[in-house]
């Protein structure tokens, strides 16, 4: 039941990048997430992703808070800088590391507590400076590493269940991002890799801000209430002593969302989630519609997943700034200082 | 403190400084309301002064208000050189109907008061030991002027031209100030020479003029600029060549982001046409307007840890905020440039006022053992070559630096010699391994192979796959794995505090003026000095000399710590209620409490000598 | 041009409400803003309609963060217990004082800085918490008390001005509102009392979080870029020496907007903001209607004012947590401590 | 630290404590895989030996993650008393493969080491100088269990039998507390019972036992009770009539705020039927989880501020996010209760590790010139008492309370004497003016009329008009109103001072132990009582007495410094790297530095006597 047991990718030949480079070399360590963690699904179509980018490791960063999730980035391309930093503040650290070096492909990684509670503030800001950056979500609507308290997004799938409103509104970053003008909002579920590679390597080439809500069930804690397996049953305090520290082996859930359609998707504890799938005709560049689409869907009890809202035209941090080609961190020192000359010219105003 | 408030009101203290008044050395004060420009008239009196070679500082006393509320400004003029904020005022430039019963209080015996005599001034306001000049400043220019913003602006010209005549401002230095300003757009120009001119000539006409203290050009600027901190510090940051830097707005520290901004603009801003005419800007620096504190800082640590050279300027509100980041900076070894210009008080307190209260805040910040590189400028001079030694210092040693400046310093304008500058200069980068160097060893780990200095080398993202390493602020061994184990969390932090201790061959040794066989001595910091100088030139004319350090850079050197051993006491002057600078030697220099007095001032408003000399007088009584 | 010059409502016999009190008896300490600002404007608005709803002074509670806008609770109901606290933390202050004590009639009043930068996260939570309580953000578009840098709102007046739309995207208070499912939004222009005033009754009587977004011009500084009398022209370090710390003498801006149409208003340094009221046949009861109708209004350039949205059937957080009905501060402590025989039992449970 | 490696790795130290290992004497180890229920087994083995009436202790060192990593279980038992953590082990029931290498190495020479032998331990790793006792527990389990899920659970159970076997735990006293867990469900009763009776009757009839070293029934528990910190500080919270908490979750803190939830629902509930039938429920509390840190300080500032007893419950990254406001509650004079439990490093640091760390950021939190009250738990016991005085003290002094416990106090059971209440006890709610009150005087200003401790009376919102008042931030004067005058101001900061003076008398005394003569003593502060009076037996035993001295709360009272004055040597032991609590009280209780002898400890795990033993005869040596 430890990570250790983990499949890992076979080491028979193995197909090559554009770069030479196989899906091997976007690995990093060994996952130490519970066993059937819907991170390690969002870690495994990353390094596909990356992959079939042919994007060299060495170029990517990665950027995370704290939490379950935060770990992540610590399970892919090992070849890359990666920073853990603290909790929530992951957004305004990639944007400084963004402004200092725009040759870099910034990835954050960060949770639902750790983006939608503390960092709350710092998300939304980075979609109004349009960091160019991917900002994943791994969305399990718990805090997982504190031990399973209510996170403030989406109670996953406890409409489908009990057929009731949630009271406390829930956060949804999908609508969140795009009422702030985000020029990137997609979302995607841990358990299906097909559309979610895709997603992913779409918002990796966005030019700006591209934010990806992905649903990532936690196996150990959940906030289904009255799943006999759930945090409410765990936290319980008569009962206290007989699981405590008790993960229950589990399988990571997977399913194939269809083409245009609806699927539900049934969760290790017996909680259930409707997933929707874009329309054909859906067209992801008009943002009213986007914002209408997610409300009704979400009225529907249902969770729409895929590349919801696109702007291509957008500039980023950079562009907003007007900075050079180049990174900041190569200019030369000369182009920076301006020397002693001006100095004393530049005194010649203070007399 | 007693002191402070009959300071405040321009009473005379006893024991107070020699009474100077007289040739080159003399103390005005203006009383306006906020909002009415006033600071633009002050600002053309400081300068022509200064133009006039003679030694003067101007202190502006504001309120945390855009308009309406009663503000001040001072200038203290001193050929000897005694620009500390003056503890009595001979000239009250009294403008302000709000304040006047407390402004006619402030003027020391024999001095003067100028109001504008358009409206009568309440006869109970009548001091027999002071003397009134009125002019009826509203009335004159009300009919010259008609436009009412520019009523409201010209009569601030026109007292300044009083001013002039009263205190013998040389017209051409003050003709020459007002065209440099206005150059070519003439109306503005004349319309400032007209309202200076009718408050000249109704004081000439009116007065006996000059004053019995008044000006004389001397030659002691020589060299010298008259400048704000913050610019100083802004200029800092762009000749070290920070990159990147992202701040919150806080008084009083929000004119160094923007004064950074603009000399960005006008060194860093390349402009080119391209091939189809179009005018394109590039700029060689990107600064961030964050959404708060803890964005700012963590953007900094961000692209530090990227390579630039990155800072924030804040203020104490700013600081709290920052704490949790700044451990984080700490304990994982990232460059982060901190500009805290210091305001007076706990929580919100007194934005406007001035005190330097953040020292233990700062030099321990965050949960868990911490310790900072702190740097504490004097004067604007200082912040200049102190911001450039901060990103030295910030990247030599893979840590947070906190340059305290305080309002004082940051907002006032000071009389420094001109900043140098040596092109020679290259930046410290410290230890950072480039794809090259990676090549030549075998395995890279973040925090291994420290140098005699305690650094390990760092590597910058984006280069090279062989310098890839992960950085965490939980937990982590010398090869930067995540660890719980004792010893492998120990040795990073050992070394941590070790660095540290290295650090101090590095700050800026304290200035230190000592007399053979002083067995007394004033220690103390930043803004304090001119004031401090002052009093110790009052006991030297009564033969007591006293010793003198001031402290530029923490953790202390051990210069610091024998000059403490060599002395039976040390008074220790600083602007805050618990004597930080001195918690802080005793901590870390080693400093027996004892052997230090603290002598304190926090009421917010900049040091007087009379304050320290009555401090130290009282120390002493206390003793005896 | 101080503010002592203000026109006080005369001292000649004045109507009393239901409880006998005058309009003078909710006013509070002499304004320090500075002649013609528009939070002015929204502290007489709040005066009457504390007035007219009859509420005892002593039972309100006037919270604000940091800020000209913050300093407003000094200005009304000098009967009542004021907190002004720190920048961006009103909302949390407040969530704990109606916690404590929900018998109290809660006001914040906050600028776009303190509500929309530092104490973004907050404002989303406390929306989604729906702390029952008036907050009032008084927004001009700037950073008034630091000295006019741009606030993350609505360029007020940009679009309408320049014809072309702001690139960062600013953050719009009501559409953030209505995406994370507050329960009352309305927007208001401090220049209009007529409209203002029953806006800010109705969300006094609103059982939940109830949001009032106030366009109140700042006659200082101001974000129209290329206006002569702006930020821009005071900030220029050129010009610096020449009007440092003058503020020229303005007038409230003020305006009736008329029932159901637009109205172009120009402000002191001659911007213009294009107002709408909402159509007779707006309903307010659907947040799905009232977002779209938001969005589009954004997209023509106007600034739609008036009650955009009620959710009157919502339980604030004492009915979600079940509280009593008295406030907390009131129990008795016999009510709160189990005593010595529940201590001996409970302690049996340990051994 | 050397020591800590060692004991970590059950090297025998020179100088060691005698070698005890015997009757009711000895100390087990569980080795295991975290997310395996290990913790339950474990737990039952605690129980029980404390059922048995001899002393213990448990230790629970966990990773900061949930499941796959190696987590380990201590217990020390100790007739005589002594439960600090063990240095040595003599039993170490080594279920993670992971791990065995370092879990042999552990084992005391002599000892015993428990392995599951489904699978044959690799040769390297058998010592000739420690005993292996296998049994297939994966086999025999996999026999009787199907379910994958049970088979994990019972496999712990198993190993807990093959202990009791082992060590000689009364099978009644084992039995009676599983059929306490599981009362009703009898077939899960049923199967514990089984799993364990397997693992007790495997080990009867392969092993010699009990082992040399084994359990006797003794009445060393009467009267006590086995708890842990944050169940007993929550149970404070409760008794002292906190009706709102807020909190964000943090590691070891986040039981607190939880235990604290089910303890409202169990007390402080009352459901209802109302006439229709319907039940309704009713809360006499309000729990707010908050946003963050900043937010949940807030909260507790804002309730407090309107009159309800409230806290928040956090650990050192927290306590520097809340930087800012505490600032602001001290102030502004509002009562806050802060719990931080303490965690190990700056950053993030180690989550699971213990330090106490935090002294100095929470003396001195936040910007400008504060000082806080602290009080300092040692075990479970005072937590609860703390905590109820923590709110009392607050109120009293309307200023913020920070209690600072710790991971080992708050996560980790501990045998204290039975928490007892007074039900005459009333809250002390401080100088509080309700509205007949405010009739009687003539005009309430806030921060004035100040009595004999420097408090002033405060209002409550939502009584009267006549109570009115303003809390700011920023700089106010003894009315309550706005300033920036210096005199204003400072009258307000020196109150305050002299407030936290006067806390002093309040603080809960240190504890004292003095023996006539004794030249040298230990300082020491919370959860490191019970390894420093272990060390302190040690030297007695070697005819050194030591005195002793631990603190309980800040500010410190002059019983401190005189104890300090009466000792040539105080050696300071405590949790963390840079000598925080030293720092505190050279700064605080005027100790002069000299006289102060750091003892430190800070690799993360609870100190043990040897590291104390060790670290005092190092610096003797050093001295000597
Ligand atoms: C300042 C601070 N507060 C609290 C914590 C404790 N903490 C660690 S992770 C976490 C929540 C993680 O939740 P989420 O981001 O949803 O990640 P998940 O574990 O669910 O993937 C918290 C509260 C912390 N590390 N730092
Ligand atoms: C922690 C902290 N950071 C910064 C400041 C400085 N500050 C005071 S008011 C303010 C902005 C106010 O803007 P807004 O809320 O829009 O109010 P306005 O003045 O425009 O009405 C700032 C940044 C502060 N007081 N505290
Ligand atoms: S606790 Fe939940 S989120 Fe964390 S690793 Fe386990 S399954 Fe994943
Ligand atoms: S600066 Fe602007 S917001 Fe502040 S008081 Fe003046 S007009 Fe109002
Ligand atoms: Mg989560
Ligand atoms: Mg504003």
């Amino acid at each position: 039941m430890t990570s250790i047991s983990k499949p890992r990718i076979p080491l028979a030949t193995l197909p090559a990048n554009e770069i030479g480079l196989t899906v091997r070399d976007y690995e990093g360590a060994m996952s130490t997430l519970c066993a059937g963690c819907g991170h390690d699904s969002v870690t495994a179509a990353l390094v596909r992703s990356l992959f079939e980018l042919s994007i060299p490791p060495h170029r990517i960063v990665k950027m995370s808070g704290i939490g379950c999730s935060s770990k992540t980035p610590t399970y892919f391309a090992s070849g890359a800088h990666g920073f853990n930093s603290v909790h929530g503040r992951m957004a305004p650290i990639a944007a400084g590391a963004n402004a200092a070096n725009r040759s870099s492909i910034h990835i954050g990684i960060s949770g639902d507590g750790d983006s939608l509670s503390i960092g709350a503030g710092h998300l939304v800001h980075a979609i109004r400076r349009n960091v160019r950056m991917l900002y994943v979500i791994e969305n399990n609507g718990v805090y997982g590493l504190t031990k399973g308290q209510f996170s403030a997004s989406a109670d996953v799938g406890s409409t489908a269940k009990h057929g009731e409103a949630n009271e406390v509104a829930p956060i949804d970053p999908v609508q969140l991002a795009l009422s702030l003008g985000a020029t990137f909002v997609a979302r995607g579920f841990s358990g299906d890799k097909a559309q979610l590679v895709p997603i992913l390597k779409a918002a990796l080439e966005h030019r700006g801000f591209a934010l990806v809500d992905v649903i990532s069930p936690c196996v150990q804690f959940n906030n289904h209430v009255g799943s006999t397996k759930s945090y409410h049953y765990v936290r319980d305090h008569e009962l206290k002593e007989i699981e405590q520290d008790f993960v229950p082996p589990m399988r990571e859930t997977a399913a194939r969302l269809p083409h245009g359609g609806t699927i539900v998707v049934t969760l290790p504890d017996g909680g259930r989630i409707r997933f929707g799938t874009l329309p054909e005709e859906y067209d992801p560049r008009d943002r009213g519609a986007a914002l209408h689409y997610a409300a009704q869907a979400q009225q529907r009890g249902e969770i729409p997943t895929g590349v919801l809202f696109v702007d291509e035209g957008t500039r980023d941090i950079h562009e907003l700034n007007s900075t050079p080609d180049e990174p900041l961190i190569s200019l030369p020192f000369e182009a920076l200082c301006p020397g002693a000359d001006a100095l004393a010219r530049f005194q010649d105003g203070f007399q | 403190m007693k002191t402070e408030e009959k300071a405040q009101r321009g009473e005379p203290d006893e024991p107070a400084l020699p009474k100077r008044r007289g040739l080159n050395e003399f103390a005005l004060k203006f009383a306006t309301v906020n909002g009415t420009g006033s600071a633009s008239a002050n600002n053309l009196i400081l300068r022509s002064i200064f133009r006039m070679g003679v030694p003067v500082s101007g202190k502006n006393l504001f309120p945390s208000n855009i308009q309406g509320l009663p503000t001040w400004y001072e200038i203290r003029v001193s050929g000897e050189g005694n620009t500390s904020r003056a503890a009595e005022f001979d000239l009250m430039v009294a403008m302000n109907g709000q304040t006047y019963a407390s402004d006619v209080a402030a003027v020391s015996p024999g001095g003067y008061l100028l109001y504008d005599s358009s409206w009568p001034l309440p006869k109970l306001l009548l001091r027999p030991e002071i003397n009134f000049l009125g002019i009826p400043l509203a009335k004159l220019i009300g009919e010259i002027f008609s436009d009412s913003r520019q009523r409201i602006l010209m009569k601030n010209i026109a007292y300044a031209g009083a001013v002039a005549a009263l205190v013998g401002i040389d017209q051409e230095v003050i003709l020459e100030l007002l065209s440099e300003r206005f150059g070519s757009r003439k109306s503005l120009f004349d319309a400032n020479r007209e309202a200076l001119q009718l408050g000249f000539d109704y004081a000439e006409s009116h007065f006996a003029c000059p004053l019995p203290f008044r000006l004389e050009t001397m030659a002691g600027n020589d060299g010298k600029i008259l400048i704000d901190g913050n610019t100083a510090t802004a200029m800092g940051c762009l000749y070290a060549g920070a990159t990147v830097a992202a701040w919150y707005p806080i008084t009083p520290a929000t004119s160094v982001a923007e004064k950074f901004r603009s000399l960005c603009e006008r060194y860093r801003r390349v402009e080119e046409t391209t091939a189809n005419g179009a005018r394109e800007i590039r700029n060689n620096f990107l600064i961030l307007q964050a959404e708060d504190e803890l964005a700012a800082i963590g953007m900094v640590i961000g692209a530090s840890w990227a390579g630039a050279r990155a800072f924030t300027s804040t203020s104490g509100p700013g600081i709290s905020l920052m704490n949790e980041q700044i451990g984080l900076a700490y304990y994982t070894e990232i460059p982060a440039v901190i500009v805290d210009v210091q305001r007076a008080g706990p929580s919100t307190g007194m934005p406007t006022r001035v005190q330097q209260a953040d020292i233990m805040a700062c030099a321990y910040a965050s949960h868990g053992d911490t310790k900072h590189l702190l740097l504490f400028p004097a004067d604007p001079k200082e912040c200049f070559e102190m911001a450039v030694l901060s990103f030295d210092l910030a990247e030599r040693f893979q840590t947070p630096v906190m340059l305290l400046s305080d309002l004082d310093i940051g907002m006032n304008d000071w009389v420094i010699p001109r900043l140098e500058w040596d092109d020679s200069y290259r930046p410290d980068r410290g230890r950072v391994l480039g794809p090259a160097e990676l090549e030549q060893i075998e395995e890279f780990f973040r925090y291994d192979d420290a140098d005699a200095e305690f650094v390990t080398p760092r590597t910058l993202p984006g280069f090279s796959e062989r310098g890839a390493y992960f950085t965490r602020g939980s937990g982590h061994d010398r090869f930067g794995r995540y660890t719980e184990d004792a010893e492998g969390y120990q040795q990073v932090v050992d070394r941590l505090a070790a660095k540290h201790r290295a650090a101090s061959a590095h700050m800026p040794p304290p200035v230190v003026k000592r007399h053979p066989g002083a067995r007394f001595a004033v220690i103390t910091v930043g803004s304090c000095e001119s004031a401090v100088i002052e009093a110790i030139g009052y006991f030297a004319a009564r033969d007591l000399q006293l010793d003198y350090l001031r402290v530029r850079g923490f953790p202390f050197s051990s210069e610091i710590s024998s000059f403490i051993e060599d002395h039976e006491r040390c008074f220790v002057v600083e602007q805050n209620r618990d004597a930080q600078l001195r918690s802080l030697l005793i901590l870390e220099a080693g400093a027996p409490a004892g052997n230090l007095v603290p002598i304190l001032s926090y009421g917010g408003l900049p040091l007087t000598a009379v304050q320290v000399i009555e401090g130290i007088e009282t120390a002493w009584k206390d003793e005896a």
